[in-house]
């Protein structure tokens, strides 16, 4: 099995890794870029905790091959604050407590700013409907709805 | 440690909202959980699992493996020991099948290679030849006399005529004369019930780094609810001694009981031994269903007498739950906690717990308790429909209040349960309107929360911020709460105190993070250890001022002479005092090692509206409201947050969640696709109202939160759904061919 | 294991045909990926279709839609013309897996994984829908209710792969809907399914219907007897009955993890009836 | 005396009793007398046991005093999850 080489972007820098033809995008992203944010929490596509963007669509990055991201822009958890200064979502989900173990949390921050990109203004359901494929087992999700509407409501400037 | 002041205390930062100390690293990515670390030189481990639900062993054959390029180290069972103690040589047997492969997706050998491709490759090559034997999954059957034996001599001492040696366990409570009790009832229901086992669903699968040295010395990272027990657990499977293994907690991605044991750990640890390089192991979601967790399947019988105004007269349970393939005893949890809720004058509750070729029971959120506290809440509501009665007035009417002998045998203290059911009753949710198709479920629920062996070390730095060292992972906010406690009981601002999780080798030891005890115990050792703090800060200020110890008293952050007669001085700061710290003595710290008793029982109350689709069965979670005593409620975000939590795993138990086994013996659904945990757009809002009834065995009042809030949805939706379709449900989950076969056979 | 991405249809023949061992088309991954990681198929090739030309194009052809096979759900539920057209066939394929799933999954992958309960296929098999399909022999057009032979079984030969799916131009008063039962609300696969199609004449009379049925039989089954009920009426209770019976007697499903018999049996005719009012109420019928 | 409520399934250690009366001070005393008197209740008792006194559950704690009028029950040890 050859190697491949792979030139792309995350989070905005150029990058190049050599991955194996089967190996999938969060394995290229956890062990040979150290970007390890993103999570393994079932490996098909089930839960989300390995959620990025892909050319700004919304992937598991546990169904991409590392193969497919030459010549595409990924973004992660990672790149989701400006330097210091965090993403309204994170600073909600601080403030609402919309985290407890944390493990789901930076697929469905990653999740949630992809819906707020396309629907800045959506309902409880929509939201509770877009993350439907963000596993959380220690909230309940209420919190999460509540954390997500209030990032919203900040970002339309309210 | 009594409560303070009575329960009067006026918290300053208690009871506040502050963002929790790990928010930054957790929204960010850069938090490190099981599966983050790495080490030089890490090799990759995998695991080869048994097919089979039940078989010997006659051989393992590892020498195409082992000649593999690019494997480092093979084991099997060989490669460990025989420990001592009983229960050590079950997590070892559990983690590697030594004669029998004891389930589908038991450990049978493990490998270590440069990548995880080859270590994956190099597993397929191991050849294992097993006698498949017969096998039992079911409880009822593995009950009965005649039934394949999953283990041998492993039977109660005194079994009954008719029982199996697979049963383990036996377990009776209660207080009273039955037979009087059921002569006195209007109205009798007698029901049985089936609960399916269920995963505790953790969304971060074990993950460890082993690092073995050839020196006999062992690091080992890992996600755990307690890592004290985990480097017990590895070193005696080892043979190490236990100064020899530091053991680190990575964040822990969830646990719910499910990481209070050992699963991969001693693997990892024995593939680094044999390899002489770290080895990284991290279990695939499948080997998380079929190896790890899950909680016990139940069978029970239930029998309640109540008179036609709504007392129970006497009640009476035979619970009947299968704990895998290893001895597994929290069937005592469901004999005792089942009518806790109720002031009796004649109950008996009898327990049985019996092997099956499943994976062993972990503990699961108040173990034991949910499923039992199920059946009983069911016939309790049949009951109220049958004599038309209220339900929440027939809760009040037997509710259990200080002073009950409860029904696993102590009188009860002050307790919270009356309360929460009139929060519940006075309540807008009891009283909304419902439509058609739609029913409305209650339950209550219990748990009696532990303490147990504590280690808090607290240091004054010398610019006057203060750390926190404590030995339990923080599941759900602990460092916060503890932080809290930790700012209240010095005066100083949340901010100035930072709490951080310590290795094995930093503290003594530290019981698991379970039974709800981490900010209850936790709480109270960091609470007496500041005050050992505050009691050197005051004697090295009285030193400067030249006056009595006894003269000097602390408030908000500051020493002060105690009145007019003490003299007449400046209060000094905390920051003062910690600047001249090495002038005055030394560095001031303060510890607190205990093994902590009183912690306070908790209850709550679930309220719960559902519609059921009569041609599907599916059923729809409308409204949900959780009332819960927490005693005192240190950070409620988190109180809230172990409430809603509870909750939604509750109702994925009632509704969908289930092991399914075939014929064969092997698990149907180890995928989160098909185990179907409840998702976002499958919930509405879960409301929360906290009650607090100060825990009399706690400075400030506190109880554990985080078990109660699991044990009442199961029967409250069950309820809810039997009163929508009109008909009682008695088996978990209500999945919609479940619901719908009734329904249909109802006509 | 190689990973190729052709440049052209012609390529990707070439590179498929040549294959002596296990070989796989890689648009999506949802399906490929998740058997990659289950051990369930080791192949010797994957081929990479993303960068064919007009693979990942929405084009209108003769009053209908040509969808390319590389077009995710995603984009396909932003196409405002497609989603007014074939609304049915448009919220079957976006049922499939969560938003993430959404981002990358095929409605051509779903048809090619060969699964009877494949959310879009019902769907497109009611819209009559056609595959084209490139091989070593040149291009053909394949009904989709021809792909599907047994469950993981389709009928392409050697060398071919779908390069698109065409969804034909229909009436005015016509319009569908397709219902899937799930336990959850999302993220399962189909427990039974039903994909019906209507036309309908001016006074709102049932002209034309087709009625097809998921996760019931090996494959997705097209049933003729359940659109008989329906045509020629206004959707009235009696007919709709007839229907949801006609639809649970063709029934021949499996037991298993996500279902049994009797409810996949009963809940299929549940299901065509509620889609069939769906699509009756989209096409401007009026019950 | 302290009177000690023994749980259902060890009754057959203490000939059927439901409460037994053993003289001791603490819990280490009254564990220690409880296996000279009823034999029986070692293997439990060497399992792990927790006690309620007076309401108040306690996982080991040999040295907390116990006073004659004390309600003492004897449980299984405690665990959570």
């Amino acid at each position: 099995m050859k190697n491949i080489h792979v030139s792309t972007t995350i989070n905005g820098d150029p990058t190049e890794f050599i991955c194996a033809p089967d190996e999938s995008l969060l394995d290229v992203l956890r062990n040979r870029l150290a970007l390890t944010g993103a999570k393994e929490g079932c490996g098909t596509g089930d839960c989300g905790a390995c959620s990025v963007t892909v050319d700004g669509r919304l992937v598991c990055s546990c169904l991409v091959l590392g193969a497919e991201a030459d010549g595409v822009e990924v973004e992660t958890i990672e790149g989701m604050a400006d330097g210091d200064k965090l993403h309204p979502l994170q600073q909600h989900f601080i403030d609402k407590a919309a985290l407890q173990c944390g493990v789901c949390t930076p697929g469905i921050l990653v999740a949630a700013k992809a819906l707020l990109e396309k629907n800045p203004n959506p309902t409880d359901t929509e939201v509770r409907y877009w993350l439907a494929g963000n596993l959380c087992r220690c909230t309940g999700y209420d919190k999460i709805i509540k954390a997500v509407q209030s990032a919203a409501a900040e970002m339309r400037g309210e | 440690m009594a409560l303070d002041e009575n329960g009067k205390r006026i918290f300053k930062q208690v009871g506040t909202r502050p963002a929790r100390p790990d928010g930054i690293d957790k929204v960010t990515g850069r938090a490190m959980y099981g599966a983050d670390a790495t080490a030089p030189g890490m090799l990759f481990g995998h695991i080869l699992r048994s097919p089979h639900a039940h078989a010997r062993i006659k051989s393992i054959d590892t020498s195409a493996a082992e000649a593999l390029s690019g494997v480092k180290a093979v084991i099997t069972s060989k490669d460990f020991g025989t420990p001592e103690d009983e229960s050590v040589r079950d997590v070892q047997d559990n983690c590697m099948a030594g004669d029998k492969v004891l389930y589908d997706g038991h450990a049978v050998a493990a490998v270590a290679a440069n990548s995880l491709a080859i270590a994956k490759k190099a597993v397929k090559l191991i050849k294992v030849d097993y006698e498949i034997l017969p096998h039992v999954t079911d409880v009822d059957a593995a009950m009965q006399a005649g039934a394949p034996l999953v283990q041998e001599g492993r039977g109660l001492d005194d079994l009954p005529a008719g029982m199996s040696e697979n049963v383990t366990y036996h377990f009776e409570f209660g207080h009273g004369d039955m037979d009087a009790g059921f002569a006195k009832a209007d109205k009798i229901i007698e029901r049985s019930f089936k609960t399916a086992a269920t995963h505790q669903g953790y969304i971060e699968p074990h993950a460890c780094l082993a690092s073995m040295g050839i020196d006999g010395k062992g690091e080992l990272w890992c996600c755990t609810q307690g890592h004290y027990y985990v480097r017990e657990l590895c070193a005696g499977i080892m043979g190490m001694e236990t100064s020899q293994l530091r053991v680190t907690a990575s964040e822990i991605g969830g646990g719910f009981g499910g990481k209070t044991t050992v699963f991969i750990e001693p693997v990892a640890l024995g593939l680094s031994r044999k390899a002489g390089r770290p080895v990284k192991l991290v279990m695939p979601r499948e080997d998380v269903f079929r190896a790890s967790g899950p909680t016990a399947s139940s069978s029970t019988d239930v029998k309640i007498g109540m008179t036609k105004d709504g007392r129970i007269t006497a009640a009476h349970a035979t619970f009947r739950y299968q704990g895998g393939a290893y001895p597994s005893g929290t069937v005592q949890f469901g004999a005792q906690s089942a009518f806790a809720a109720y002031d009796l004058d004649a109950v008996q509750t009898i327990g049985w717990s019996a092997m099956t070729n499943r994976p062993k029971e972990a503990a699961y959120r108040a173990p034991g308790a949910p499923m039992a506290i199920y059946a009983v809440e069911s016939v309790v509501d049949e009951l109220c429909q049958e004599l038309d009665l209220d339900p929440l007035d027939v809760r009040l009417k037997n509710s259990a209040h200080k002073g009950t002998k409860s029904s696993y045998g102590p009188t009860f203290d002050d307790i919270g349960l009356e309360a929460t059911l009139e929060a519940a009753k006075a309540h807008p949710h009891y009283a909304a309107p419902l439509g058609p198709n739609q029913g409305r479920g209650l339950s209550c629920g219990f748990w009696f929360n532990f303490g147990g062996n504590t280690s808090v070390s607290m240091n004054l730095n010398f610019d006057g911020t203060v750390g926190i060292t404590e030995g339990n992972p923080d599941i759900g906010g602990s460092r916060a709460s503890i932080s809290l406690m930790a700012a209240e009981e010095l005066g100083i601002p949340y901010e100035k105190v930072r709490t951080i999780v310590a290795d094995t080798n930093s503290l003594g030891h530290n019981d698991v993070t379970d039974g709800s005890r981490v900010t209850f115990a936790v709480g109270l050792a960091t609470i007496k250890a500041a005050r050992e703090a505050i009691k050197i800060m005051c004697a090295r200020v009285a030193k400067i001022w030249d006056i009595d110890a006894d003269a000097v008293y602390w408030e908000d952050g500051f020493a002060k002479p105690s009145g007019p007669n003490a003299g007449s001085f400046d209060p000094m700061s905390i920051e003062e005092i910690a600047a001249i710290s090495a002038e005055t003595g030394g560095p001031i710290s303060g510890h607190h090692e205990v093994n902590a008793d009183g912690a306070g029982v908790s209850f709550g109350v679930h309220l719960v509206d559902v519609e059921v689709d009569p041609e599907t069965g599916a059923t729809t979670i409308l409204r949900y409201t959780v009332f819960q005593d927490a005693g005192k409620a240190v950070h409620p975000d988190y109180v809230e947050g172990q409430m809603q939590g509870g909750a939604v795993q509750g109702i994925g138990w009632a509704l969908n969640e289930e092991y399914i086994y075939g014929d064969d013996g092997r698990l149907q659904n180890p995928s989160l696709l098909d185990y179907r945990i409840p998702v976002a757009s499958d919930l509405p809002d879960i409301d929360t109202v906290i009650l607090e009834i100060p825990n009399p065995g706690h400075p400030y009042g506190v109880r554990g939160v985080g078990e109660t809030g699991i044990v009442p949805p199961l029967a409250a939706v069950s309820n809810a759904v039997s009163r929508s379709i009109g008909l009682r449900m008695s088996a978990l989950p209500m999945s919609p061919p479940r619901v719908l076969k009734a329904l249909t056979a109802k006509g | 294991m190689r990973y190729e991405k052709p440049e052209n249809v012609a390529d990707a023949v070439k590179l498929l045909h040549a294959e002596t061992g296990v070989a796989r088309i890689l648009a999506g991954g949802t399906d490929v990926l998740v058997q990659l990681k289950a051990g369930m198929v080791e192949p010797d090739l994957i081929v990479d279709i993303k960068d064919l030309d007009g693979i990942k194009d929405i084009t209108p052809e003769d009053g209908g839609y040509r969808i390319g096979a590389a077009v995710s759900g995603a984009r396909l539920g932003e196409h405002a013309g497609v989603t007014a057209l074939w609304p049915g066939v448009v919220e079957g394929f976006e049922l499939i897996g969560s938003t993430q799933v959404q981002g990358r999954a095929t409605m051509v992958g779903n048809l090619c994984n060969g699964s009877p309960a494949a959310d879009s296929v019902p769907g497109l098999i009611a819209a009559n829908a056609v595959a084209r399909i490139a091989g070593p022999d040149g291009t053909r057009d394949c009904a989709v209710i021809d792909i599907p032979v047994s469950p993981g079984k389709i009928s392409l030969a050697k060398g071919e792969f779908i390069t698109s799916v065409f969804l034909p131009k229909r009436p005015e008063r016509a319009s569908d809907a397709y219902l899937r039962f799930i336990p959850r609300t999302e993220m399962d696969i189909a427990v039974a399914a039903a994909g019906v199609s209507l036309e309908l004449d001016a006074d709102g009379t049932c002209v034309a219907a087709c009625v097809a049925l998921g996760a019931v039989a090996p494959t997705v089954l097209l049933v003729d007897a359940a659109a008989d009920c329906i045509i020629g009426t206004k959707l009235d209770d009696a007919s709709l009955k007839a229907m949801a019976s006609a639809c649970s007697d063709v029934c021949n499903p499996i037991d298993d993890r996500r279902g049994t018999i009797e409810f996949r049996t009963q809940t299929a005719g549940v299901l065509a009836k509620r889609a069939a009012l769906i699509a009756y109420e989209r096409a401007g019928g009026r019950t | 005396m302290v009177k000690v409520a023994i749980w259902g399934s060890l009754r057959s250690a203490t000939d059927g009793k439901a409460e037994v009366e053993v003289e001791a001070g603490n819990f280490k005393q009254l564990l220690d007398q409880l296996v000279i008197e009823y034999p029986g209740l070692e293997p439990q008792i060497k399992r792990g046991v927790s006690l309620a006194l007076d309401g108040k559950i306690y996982r080991d704690a040999w040295f907390t005093k116990i006073n004659e009028d004390s309600e003492v029950v004897l449980m299984p040890y405690m665990l959570g999850g």
